[in-house]
C-alpha cells in the first residue's frame, strides 16, 4: 500500500512540531510522500490530484490538530485520481490528546496508526490493572450523588467528598426544573437522604482533596476535613444553638439575600442534617475561646465542640470520579448591566432562591428595598417577603457567554432556565410584564421546544437582540436593546433585571487537574478521553468525569453521564480493563500493536 | 388473633417536642388504649439509649408491636425499624406518630398541640394493632442482557456490559452493525472520523467472548419480569431463518431513529430538482469525493437549509438537536472541497450548545459562510433559475435579520432532514411494554431522576430512540443504561420490599381494571384461571389497584383499608 | 419582489478594509450602544447585514455610514470581534467610490500602489509645468522669489493664483457631480421617503453648521478626537481662504498685510496639531478607531504632513531671504499641494462634503417619516416599506 | 367558644407529606385542627376512607398529592383527580357541603403552601359550623 502523509494545522497556535512528525513519518514503511502544509493552507485539488497520480498513492493520511478540515479536498482529489476515496485516513492530534508540545510521541503514534489504517483508540488501549474496589467521588452535586449511589448500590465502597457543609450542590438551590417544572427538591432530597444513610457511602462534607499520590488502580488520596465543630451524629437539629447565637452573617446558600448565624445549618433538608460552626464568624473561635460560647452552654445534647481542629484523612481508592461542577460567571465583569451597582439586578441563582418556596421570601418575587441595618447603622438594600412586587421584569440571556470578551462558549442551560423564569414571573405576578432578550433560543432537548412555545403563549415578550446596557432614568431602570426581528430599537423601563449568567469551571479545578494529571480544554473544563467515543473517561487511568465539570450540561444529561461513569467504574473494578494511563504506552509499543492488529485484520478479511 | 401487646415510646426530642406538647399527658392517654402494655417517654428516642430502651421493653413485656411518637417517619422510620428487628420483632409491626414536624414545630397552643399529639399517637396504636408481619421477597437475577439495536448506542451498551463480565445478546434488524452513524463521514464539531469510531467499537464487540451478535434478527416476544425475562428472537443470521428463545435479566432498547422524508415538503422539490439532496445523500457525496452537481460540475453556489421537518407546525414540533452542527460541518466541508464555492446557510436558531460548538459556529463565519435566518413555520421556496442565470436554482425566503425578501443563488441544496421515531417503534414499545410520547419517542421513567430507566422494571432505553441526541450524549446514555444494569446484576438477587400489592384470587372477578391501571404493568392476567395476579418484583406499592378494585380483591400490603380506617378511627375517637 | 443576495460583495469590501464583518452574528449590541443610532437610522447592524448579504443597492442608498463618527464603542463591546466601527469606516470608503463617477476613487482604494503612481505622476507634471512657466513666462531667475529690488519673481503670485483657481474649480466640478450622485442614491432609494423642496430649503442651514462644527461628533463618549479634528478642519478652511483670496500678501511677506500672516500661523498650528495627533494615534493604535489603517490613510497623512512642512520651510527660507531655496521649496510645496488637492474628490477627504450632506439628508428623511407615521408603530419598518 | 373543626388529611408520601414536614422544619405555623394520615400515593385513597372520616365526625377531609406531572408513580395523582369529582357528587347527595372535602396539590418544597391551605380550610369550616352529615353517614355505614 503506497501511502502519502500530509500535515496541516487549523488552529493559530501550532502546538505540535509538524516537521518533527513529518521526519518521523518519512521513515515509516509504505510511506511514499510526506508534505507539510502548514497553517490553514489554501489547497488546490488539481495539484493534489496530480501529486497522487505521480506518486501512485493508494492511501492518504491527513495529520494535524483537526485534519478533518482538509479531508474533503483530499477525498475529492483521490477520487479524481481514480483512487479509493475511502482510503483517506485522519490522524487527529486533538482527538487523541496530542494537545501540547510535550505530546510529540503521541502525535507520532497517532500518525503510525493512521498509516496502517487502524483506529488509534483500538490500538492505544489502556492496559489492564488490578483496581482497588473503593472509589472516591469528588463533588456531591447531582452528578456526584448519582454516581456515588449507583456504585454503592452495586455493593462497592464509595468515599464522597464535598467542599461545602452539605451535599446537593447547585440543584439543591433550585425551585423548579425545566421543562417539566417539577420541583428540584422532590427529585434531589430523596437521593440526598439515600446518600446520607447508605452503608456503602462514607460522606466527607466540608472537606477537600489535599493531595493525590499513587497511580491508576491504587491511588492514595489525602482529604483535608475542616472542623465542623458540631457532632453530626448526635445533633438533632433542635435549633437551640442558632437561636442563641449572636453573630449573623450573609447566607451563602441563599446567595447573600438573607442572613444566617455563625452556628447554622445551610438549609432544612441539608445532609448531613446537622449544624456547623463558621470559624470565620464565630466569636468563640476567632477570640480563641475567650469570648461568647453561648451555644456551648445551651446545647441540650452537648454536641458542640468549638475547640475541634481540622484533620486529614488518607483514603486508598482504585478509581476517582471528578464531579466538581461549576460556578457562576461573575456578573460584575459586565459593567454595563450594572450588577452590584443597581440593587434590583439579580443573577439567575439569586432569582432561583427568591422563587424557591423554601427560600428567603417563601417564593415571592419582590424588589429589594432600602432599610436601616441595625448592626452596621447604615442604609442597606434588603429583601423582605413583604417587599413590593415588580411591575416589569427583564431577563437577559448570554451574560458572559458567547462573548469573545468573556467566555466564548455557550453555557447550554441559560436559555431554558430563562424561559422557566419567565414562566414563574407570569405565574406569580400575572399583572407584571416580562421581557426576554436573547440571541439564539437554544431549546434543543426533549420537550424544550414545546416549553418555549408555551412560555411565548403565556405572554412573555421575547426580543431577539442582546441588551446593550441597563441604565437608570429618574429612578427606574431602563434596558436598552435592538429588537432585530421587528427592526427597531427598544428602551423598556423595568423594576427588576435577571441576568442569565453563564457558567465557568469551579474554582480549584486547575489545582485538581494538576494533582490528577488530567488535561483541561481551552475553556477550563476537564478534557474527556475522546469527545465522541469516551465522553466520561480521561487520559488518566481510573479517573472519570461526570456532569458540568466536563462542560456545560443540563440535569438529564448530567444524570445520564453520572450513571455512565458508574458503569465505567464498575466494569473497571470487575475487569481492570482500561484502567491504566494512556500516556504510559510507548511509541514502539503502539507501533508493534498496530502492526499486529493490521495483520490480524488482513487475516480475518 | 390474640390481643396484641403494644409498647408506646414518646420522644421529647430535647425540648423540641416537649416545649409545646405535654408528653407526659400523651403517655397517660396512651396507657389506657386497648392493647397497650407499656408507654414511656424519653429525651432522645433516636439515640442509642433510646433504641436500647425499646429492645429492653420488648423483652420485659413480651411486646409484639411498637409505636414511636417522635419526628417524621421520613427521618427515622428506618432507624426504629432497625431497632425492632434488633429486638427480634418484624419491622413492619412498628408505627411512627409524627408529633414533631407536624405538631410541635407548627403549633404554639400547648393544649391543642397535646390533644393532637395524643390523637396521632392513638391513630398509630390502632393501626399497629392491625399491622401484619411482612417479609420482603427476593427473586433471582439472570445476568444476561438483551440489547436491541446495533448502532453506536447498542454497541457501547453491549461492550460496557460485556466488559463488566456479563453475557450480552445484541440483536440487530439489518444486515450490519453501525446504524445510522455508519452513513456518516465526519462528526461535528471537531470533524473527527465517524468511521474510526465505529470500526473501533465494532471490532471490540466482534471479538468479545461475552457478546453474541445476531444480525438480520428481531425480537418477537418478551415475557416475564425484571431479572427473569424470556425473549423470543427470530433470526436470519447465517443459515435458514429460525426462532430461538433464551432467558435474560434486563433489556437495553437502542433502536435509534430514522430520517425525516424530505419529499413531504413539496416546495423543497426533493426528488424533482436534481441538485436538491438530503443530508445523508450529501454524506454519500462526501465519502465518494464527489462534491458536484448531477452534471458533474463543482457548485459555484451551495445552500444548506436547516430544520427540514423539525421545529414546524405541520411536521415535527421538536428540534432534532444535531442538524445545526452537521450543517456547519457541511459548510466547512464544501469550502474544503470547492474553495471558491459560496455557501449560504439558512437557519432558524443556531443551536451550537455543545462543547466546542460555539467555536465551530464562529469558524463557519470566518470561512465566510453566509448565514441567513428564516422564521419558524415558514419555509424557503426553491425553484429553477431562469436560463442564462449563473446558477441552477433560486431559493426565495423572508430573511429575518435584514427584514428583506431575498433570493439566494444555488447550484446545490442540502436539506438538513430531522430525526423521527422509527416506523417499528410502536411495535417495539408494545413488545417490551414501555410507552411512547406523542412524537413516538420512548418515555423514560423520569427525565431527571432516571433518564435511562423506563416505568417497566428491567427495561432501559439509550440513544436516539428516546429523543434526538448527538454522539457524546448517546454514548453517555448507553453507558448509563449499562451502569444501571451492572449495578443490579452485581447485587445478585433482587430484593423486593415487603410492601407490595397482592390479589386474593377467590375474590378476584377477573375484570382486569387493575391490569390497565398499573403504571408498571406489574399485574398480569392469568387467562386460564381468569384471575389477575401481582408480580411482586415489579410492584412499587402505590396502591392504585387496591383503591380501584371493585371487588376489594387487591390488598395493598402495609396500607390495607383496615389499617388506614383504623388510623381514621384513632384520629377521631 | 425579492432582492438577490450577492455573497461576492463581502470579498470585494475586504479590499476597502472590512475583513471581519462576516463574524457578526447579529446580537444587536452595537446598534443599541451607538449614540447616533436613532430610528429610522439603526446604526451599524443593519448596514453590516446588507454588507454580509451583498445587497448593494440598499447599501448604496444608506446614509448610516456617514452618521457614524467611529468612536469605537461598538467594536469594543462586540462579542464576536466583527469590528462594526471599522466596517462602517470601510463602507464610507466604498460609498465614496460608488459616488465617484470617474472610478478613480475605487481604483485608489483597491490599490494603494495605483494611487501613489497617480500622485507621483501629478506631482511631476506640476513640477514640469511650473518650471517651464518659470523659465519661459516667469522671471526665469530661480534666485528671485518675491518682487524685491524690482526683479520679477520666478513664480509670480498672480500666475499661481490663476493656476490655483483653475485647479480648484476643476475639482469642485468633479465633486459636484459626485454629490449629485450621492443625492440620487440616497434620497431616491427604495428606503427613502420623498422630500419636498420646501423641506430642502428649510433645513439647508444644517449644511454649513455640520460642515464647520461636526457637532454631533461631540456626542461621542470621548471628545478629544472631535476637538483635534476641529482644529485640523479650521486650519484647512483658513488656509484655503488665504490661498484663494490673499495669495499675494501670503507669498510676498507680512510687509504687505501682517494680519494675513497671523492667520497663516494660526492655521498652520491647527493643521500640525491635528496631523500629529492622527499620526500618533495610528502608529500607537491606541484607540480602536486607529487600530486599523487603510493604505489611503497613510498616503493622506503623508501628503498632509509634506504640505504643511514644505509650507513652513518655504516661509522660513523666504523670510531669511534665501531666494533660490525658497523657490525650490515652493516647487516641492506645490508638488505636494496639487496631488493633495487632486485626491480631494476621490478619497477620504471628500467626507468633509459627504458627511454634512448625509446629516442634512438624514434630517430630511427622518422628518418626512415621522411626519408621515406620527403615532404609528415601527417607523424603521415603514421606512423600508416606503 | 367557637366550634373547632376537625380535619383529616390524606397525604401522599413523596410530595405532600414531605411538604408538610418542610412546614415543620421551617417552623411555618398552621392551625392544629388537621391530623394527617400518610399513604404512598394519592391514588391509594379510596372514597371509603373519606366517607369513614366524615362519618366518624371529621368536619373536613383534605387530600393532597404531587402536582400534576410530578407523581412519583408517574400518574397516580391523575387517577385521584379523576376519582374525586365522583366522590364529591356522592357526598353532595348526602348533603356534605362542597368546602368540606378538598383535593390539593402540594410539592415537597411547598411547606408554606401546605400551611396556607390548612389555615384557610380551617377558617372555612369554622364558618360552616359542625358537620351535620355524621349521623346520616353512620347510619349508612351500618347498613353496609
Amino acid at each position: 500500500m503506497r501511502v502519502g502523509v500530509y500535515l496541516g494545522q487549523v488552529r493559530g497556535s501550532s502546538v505540535i512540531d509538524l516537521d518533527a512528525v513529518a521526519n518521523y513519518a518519512r521513515n515509516l514503511a509504505d510511506v511514499e510522500l510526506v508534505r507539510v502544509l502548514g497553517l490553514r493552507p489554501k489547497l488546490d485539488p488539481h495539484r493534489i490530484r496530480d501529486e497522487i497520480r505521480e506518486a501512485r498513492l493508494e492511501r492518504l493520511v491527513l495529520a494535524g490538530d483537526s485534519p478533518g478540515y482538509f479531508k474533503p479536498a483530499f477525498t475529492n482529489a483521490l477520487a479524481a485520481a481514480h483512487g479509493n476515496p475511502e482510503e483517506v485516513r485522519l490522524a487527529s492530534f486533538r482527538e487523541h490528546g496530542a494537545t501540547d508540545r510535550e505530546r510529540l510521541e503521541r502525535a507520532k503514534s497517532i500518525v503510525a496508526c493512521a498509516v496502517l489504517g487502524v483506529p488509534f483508540p483500538l490500538v492505544a488501549e489502556k492496559e489492564a490493572r488490578v483496581v482497588n474496589p473503593a472509589t472516591l467521588v469528588i463533588g456531591a452535586g447531582i452528578a456526584g450523588i448519582q454516581t456515588a449511589l449507583e456504585i454503592a448500590d452495586a455493593g462497592r465502597q464509595v468515599y464522597l467528598v464535598e467542599r461545602s457543609p452539605t451535599i446537593g450542590g447547585h440543584m439543591a438551590m433550585f425551585d423548579k426544573t425545566f421543562p417539566t417544572l417539577d420541583c428540584a427538591a422532590c427529585i434531589l432530597t430523596p437521593k440526598m437522604v439515600a446518600v446520607g444513610d447508605h452503608e456503602r457511602i462514607e460522606l466527607f462534607t466540608n472537606a477537600e482533596v489535599a493531595e493525590v499520590c499513587g497511580g491508576p488502580g491504587a491511588y492514595t488520596v489525602q482529604i483535608r476535613q475542616r472542623a465542623r465543630r458540631v457532632d453530626a451524629e448526635a445533633c438533632v437539629s433542635c435549633n437551640v444553638c442558632t437561636d442563641i447565637c449572636p453573630i449573623s452573617v450573609w447566607s451563602e446558600f441563599d446567595c447573600h439575600l438573607t442572613h444566617r448565624k455563625a452556628i447554622y445549618i445551610p438549609f432544612p433538608q441539608a445532609v448531613p442534617n446537622a449544624y456547623m460552626v463558621d470559624p470565620e464568624a464565630c466569636t468563640w473561635v476567632t477570640s480563641g475561646g475567650k469570648k461568647c460560647g453561648a451555644c456551648l452552654k445551651k446545647c441540650p445534647k452537648d454536641c458542640i465542640h468549638l475547640e475541634e481542629e481540622d484533620r486529614t484523612v488518607d483514603l486508598d481508592v482504585g478509581s476517582i470520579v471528578l464531579a466538581t461542577g461549576y460556578e457562576l460567571f461573575d456578573a460584575r465583569r459586565v459593567e454595563r448591566y450594572g450588577y452590584g451597582r443597581l440593587p434590583n439586578v439579580l443573577t439567575s441563582l439569586e432569582f432561583e432562591r427568591m422563587t424557591n418556596a423554601s427560600g428567603p421570601t417563601g417564593g415571592r418575587i419582590v424588589l429589594k428595598t432600602k432599610k436601616l441595618d441595625k448592626r452596621s447603622k447604615q442604609e442597606d438594600w434588603v429583601i423582605e417577603p413583604s417587599g413590593p412586587a415588580p411591575q416589569s421584569v427583564a431577563i437577559i440571556h448570554c451574560v458572559g457567554s458567547r462573548d469573545a470578551n468573556y467566555n466564548p462558549y455557550c453555557s447550554r442551560v441559560c436559555c431554558m432556565y430563562s424561559l422557566k423564569f419567565a414562566h414563574l414571573v407570569r405565574e406569580k405576578l400575572p399583572q407584571a410584564a416580562c421581557h426576554e432578550f436573547y440571541i439564539d433560543m437554544r431549546a434543543f432537548g426533549k420537550g424544550y421546544e414545546e416549553f418555549m412555545e408555551r412560555i411565548k403563549a403565556e405572554g412573555t415578550r421575547v426580543v431577539r437582540g442582546r441588551t446593550a446596557q441597563v441604565t437608570t432614568e429618574n429612578g427606574r431602570m431602563v434596558v436598552k436593546g435592538e429588537d432585530i426581528l421587528h427592526d427597531r430599537l427598544v428602551e423598556i423601563p423595568v423594576d427588576m433585571v435577571i441576568l442569565a449568567v453563564g457558567v465557568v469551571a469551579a474554582s480549584g479545578t486547575q489545582e485538581l487537574a494538576r494533582q490528577l494529571m488530567v488535561p483541561r480544554d481551552e475553556d477550563g473544563w476537564f478534557s474527556e478521553l475522546n469527545y465522541n467515543g469516551d465522553p466520561t473517561l480521561t487520559e488518566r487511568g481510573g479517573v472519570y468525569v461526570a456532569g458540568m465539570c466536563q462542560g456545560p450540561k443540563d440535569i438529564p444529561d448530567t444524570v445520564a453521564q453520572a450513571s455512565a461513569v458508574a458503569a465505567g467504574v464498575l466494569h473497571g473494578i470487575a475487569s481492570g480493563r482500561g484502567s491504566g494511563d494512556l500516556s504510559a504506552l510507548s511509541l514502539n509499543e503502539i507501533e508493534t500493536r498496530a502492526r499486529e492488529l493490521r495483520a490480524s485484520q488482513l487475516a480475518s478479511s | 388473633m390474640a390481643e396484641p401487646k403494644i409498647g408506646v415510646f414518646i420522644c421529647s426530642c430535647g425540648t423540641n417536642i416537649s416545649h409545646v406538647v405535654d408528653t407526659e399527658a400523651v403517655r397517660e392517654q396512651a396507657l389506657v388504649l386497648p392493647g397497650v402494655e407499656t408507654a414511656r417517654t424519653y429525651r432522645y428516642m433516636c439515640s442509642n439509649p433510646g433504641q436500647e430502651m425499646i429492645g429492653a421493653a420488648v423483652r420485659e413485656h413480651g411486646l409484639d408491636r411498637v409505636v414511636v411518637a417522635a419526628c417524621s417517619p421520613r427521618m427515622h422510620e428506618r432507624t426504629f425499624r432497625g431497632a425492632c428487628r434488633a429486638a427480634g420483632l418484624n419491622p413492619y409491626l412498628f408505627e411512627m406518630a409524627n408529633i414533631r414536624e407536624q405538631c410541635s414545630w407548627v403549633h404554639a397552643d400547648r393544649p391543642a398541640a397535646t390533644l393532637k399529639a395524643t390523637a396521632l399517637t392513638r391513630a398509630a396504636v390502632f393501626r399497629v394493632a392491625r399491622n401484619e408481619p411482612l417479609d420482603g421477597l427476593t427473586a433471582e437475577m439472570c445476568p444476561t442482557t438483551l440489547v436491541l439495536g446495533g448502532g453506536i448506542a447498542g454497541l457501547t451498551a453491549a461492550l460496557e456490559l460485556a466488559e463488566g463480565g456479563y453475557p450480552v445478546v445484541l440483536v440487530e434488524r439489518s444486515d450490519r452493525l453501525g446504524g445510522n452513524l455508519a452513513r456518516v463521514d465526519l462528526t461535528a464539531p471537531y470533524l473527527d472520523s465517524a468511521r474510526d469510531l465505529l470500526t473501533e467499537r465494532i471490532t471490540r464487540v466482534r471479538r468479545h467472548h461475552n457478546i453474541t451478535v445476531m444480525l438480520h434478527s428481531q425480537l418477537k416476544a418478551l415475557s416475564g419480569f425484571v431479572g427473569n425475562f424470556t425473549a423470543t428472537v427470530q433470526t436470519a443470521d447465517g443459515e435458514a431463518p429460525r426462532t430461538i428463545a433464551f432467558r435474560l435479566g434486563n433489556v437495553v432498547v437502542a433502536t435509534g431513529y430514522r430520517e425525516f422524508d424530505a419529499s413531504r415538503i413539496t416546495h423543497y422539490g426533493w426528488g424533482k430538482l436534481p441538485n436538491v439532496v438530503t443530508s445523508f445523500e450529501f454524506e454519500r457525496m462526501l465519502r465518494s469525493g464527489r462534491i458536484e452537481t448531477k452534471d458533474g460540475r463543482p457548485p459555484r453556489y451551495a445552500a444548506i437549509i436547516h430544520c427540514v421537518g423539525s421545529r414546524s407546525r405541520e411536521f415535527h414540533g421538536y428540534c432534532s438537536r444535531v442538524c445545526c452542527m452537521t450543517a456547519l460541518k457541511y459548510a466547512q466541508e464544501i469550502k474544503s472541497a470547492v474553495p471558491d464555492c459560496y455557501v449560504s446557510d439558512l437557519y432558524i436558531d443556531m443551536h451550537a450548545f455543545g462543547k466546542g460548538c460555539e467555536d465551530f459556529y464562529k469558524r463557519g463565519s470566518e470561512a465566510k459562510t453566509l448565514f441567513l435566518m428564516y422564521g419558524k413555520n415558514e419555509h424557503p421556496v426553491i425553484r429553477r433559475a431562469p436560463p442564462g442565470d449563473d446558477c441552477e436554482m433560486l431559493i426565495e425566503v423572508d430573511e429575518q435579520l435584514s427584514g428583506e425578501r431575498i433570493e439566494i443563488p444555488a447550484d446545490l441544496v442540502v436539506l438538513m432532514v430531522g430525526m423521527e421515531a422509527r416506523e417499528d417503534s410502536a411495535e417495539v414499545a408494545h413488545l417490551v411494554n414501555i410507552s411512547q410520547d406523542k412524537d413516538g419517542w420512548f418515555i423514560e421513567s423520569h427525565p431527571k431522576l432516571d433518564p435511562v430507566a423506563t416505568t417497566t422494571e428491567g427495561i432501559y432505553i439509550a440513544g436516539t430512540c428516546a429523543a434526538p441526541k448527538d454522539i457524546p450524549d448517546t454514548v453517555a446514555q448507553a453507558r448509563a443504561a449499562a451502569g444501571r444494569i451492572l449495578a443490579r446484576i452485581a447485587r445478585g438477587r433482587i430484593e423486593i420490599d415487603g410492601v407490595f400489592a397482592e390479589v386474593h384470587e377467590e375474590r378476584c372477578s377477573g375484570c382486569r381494571i387493575c391490569n390497565e391501571l398499573c403504571p408498571y404493568s406489574a399485574i398480569e392476567f392469568d387467562s386460564e384461571k381468569r384471575r389477575s395476579h401481582v408480580i411482586a418484583a415489579a410492584c412499587k406499592a402505590c396502591g392504585a389497584c387496591a383503591a380501584a378494585c371493585p371487588s376489594g380483591a387487591v390488598k395493598a400490603r402495609h396500607f390495607t383499608s383496615e389499617q388506614v380506617l383504623a388510623q381514621v378511627e384513632g384520629l377521631l375517637s | 419582489m425579492a432582492v438577490r443576495v450577492n455573497p461576492k460583495l463581502i470579498t470585494e469590501l475586504a479590499k476597502y478594509g472590512a475583513d471581519d464583518v462576516q463574524n457578526c452574528y447579529h446580537c444587536g449590541n452595537c446598534s443599541a450602544t451607538c449614540p447616533f443610532s436613532k430610528e429610522p437610522f439603526v446604526i451599524p447592524r443593519r448596514s453590516m447585514r446588507y454588507l454580509q448579504m451583498g445587497l448593494e443597492k440598499s447599501l448604496r442608498g444608506d446614509l448610516e455610514p456617514w452618521l457614524c463618527y467611529y468612536c469605537g464603542e461598538c467594536s469594543e463591546q462586540c462579542p464576536r470581534g466583527a469590528e462594526p466601527g471599522e466596517t462602517m469606516m470601510s463602507l464610507r470608503r466604498w460609498l465614496t467610490s460608488r459616488y465617484d463617477f470617474t472610478g478613480l476613487a475605487g481604483l485608489f482604494y483597491r490599490s494603494t500602489r495605483a494611487e501613489i503612481a497617480a500622485l507621483v505622476l501629478v506631482a511631476l507634471l506640476t513640477a514640469a509645468g511650473l518650471l517651464a512657466y518659470g523659465y519661459i513666462w516667469g522671471g526665469g531667475d530661480l534666485s528671485a522669489f518675491d518682487g524685491g529690488e524690482g526683479r520679477r519673481p520666478f513664480l509670480p503670485a498672480s500666475a499661481i493664483h490663476v493656476f490655483d483657481w483653475a485647479l480648484g474649480l476643476g475639482f469642485l466640478a468633479v465633486l459636484l457631480v459626485n454629490v449629485a450622485r450621492m443625492w440620487h442614491f440616497t434620497m431616491r432609494s427604495r428606503r427613502s421617503p420623498r422630500v419636498s423642496a420646501a423641506a430642502y430649503l428649510k433645513h439647508a442651514v444644517l449644511l454649513p453648521v455640520h460642515f464647520f462644527s461636526q457637532k454631533r461628533w461631540a456626542e461621542c463618549k470621548e471628545t478629544t478626537p472631535w476637538k483635534m479634528h476641529l482644529g485640523l478642519m479650521l486650519g484647512y478652511v483658513t488656509m484655503l481662504v488665504l490661498v484663494m483670496f490673499f495669495l499675494e500678501p501670503l507669498q510676498h511677506g507680512p510687509g504687505i498685510r501682517w494680519e494675513v500672516h497671523a492667520f497663516g500661523y494660526l492655521a498652520t498650528a491647527g493643521l500640525l496639531a491635528g496631523t500629529i495627533y492622527a499620526l500618533r494615534g495610528r502608529l500607537r493604535k491606541s484607540r480602536s478607531s486607529h487600530r486599523h489603517s487603510h493604505g489611503t490613510d497613510w498616503v493622506f497623512l503623508g501628503l498632509l504632513l509634506a504640505v504643511v512642512a514644505t509650507g513652513v520651510v518655504l516661509h522660513l527660507t523666504h523670510r531669511l531671504g534665501y531666494g533660490t531655496a525658497a523657490n525650490v521649496t515652493y516647487l516641492v510645496h506645490m508638488m505636494a499641494v496639487v496631488p493633495w488637492l487632486a485626491r480631494y474628490p476621490f478619497t477620504k477627504w471628500s467626507h468633509l462634503v459627504y458627511r454634512p450632506l448625509a446629516m442634512y439628508f438624514a434630517a430630511l428623511q427622518s422628518e418626512a417619516l415621522t411626519s408621515r407615521v406620527r403615532g404609528q408603530e415601527q417607523p424603521a419598518a415603514l421606512a423600508r416599506a416606503a | 367558644m367557637s366550634h373547632e373543626p376537625q380535619i383529616v388529611g390524606f397525604l401522599c408520601n413523596w410530595c405532600s407529606y414531605a411538604g408538610a414536614d418542610l412546614a415543620g422544619t421551617s417552623r411555618i405555623p398552621y392551625p392544629p385542627n388537621i391530623r394527617v394520615i400518610r399513604v404512598m400515593c394519592s391514588a391509594r385513597i379510596e372514597p371509603e376512607f373519606v366517607v369513614e372520616a366524615l362519618a366518624r365526625g371529621a368536619d373536613g377531609v383534605l387530600v393532597c398529592g404531587c402536582h400534576p406531572g410530578d407523581c412519583h408513580y408517574s400518574e397516580g395523582n391523575y387517577k385521584a383527580m379523576r376519582r374525586f369529582p365522583l366522590l364529591k357528587q356522592v357526598l353532595e347527595a348526602y348533603g356534605v357541603e362542597n368546602e368540606r372535602v378538598r383535593l390539593e396539590w402540594v410539592s415537597a418544597s411547598e411547606g408554606q403552601r401546605f400551611a396556607e391551605i390548612v389555615a384557610e380550610m380551617t377558617e372555612r369550616l369554622r364558618a360552616l359550623g359542625p358537620s351535620r352529615v355524621k349521623a346520616a353517614l353512620q347510619a349508612d355505614m351500618l347498613e353496609r
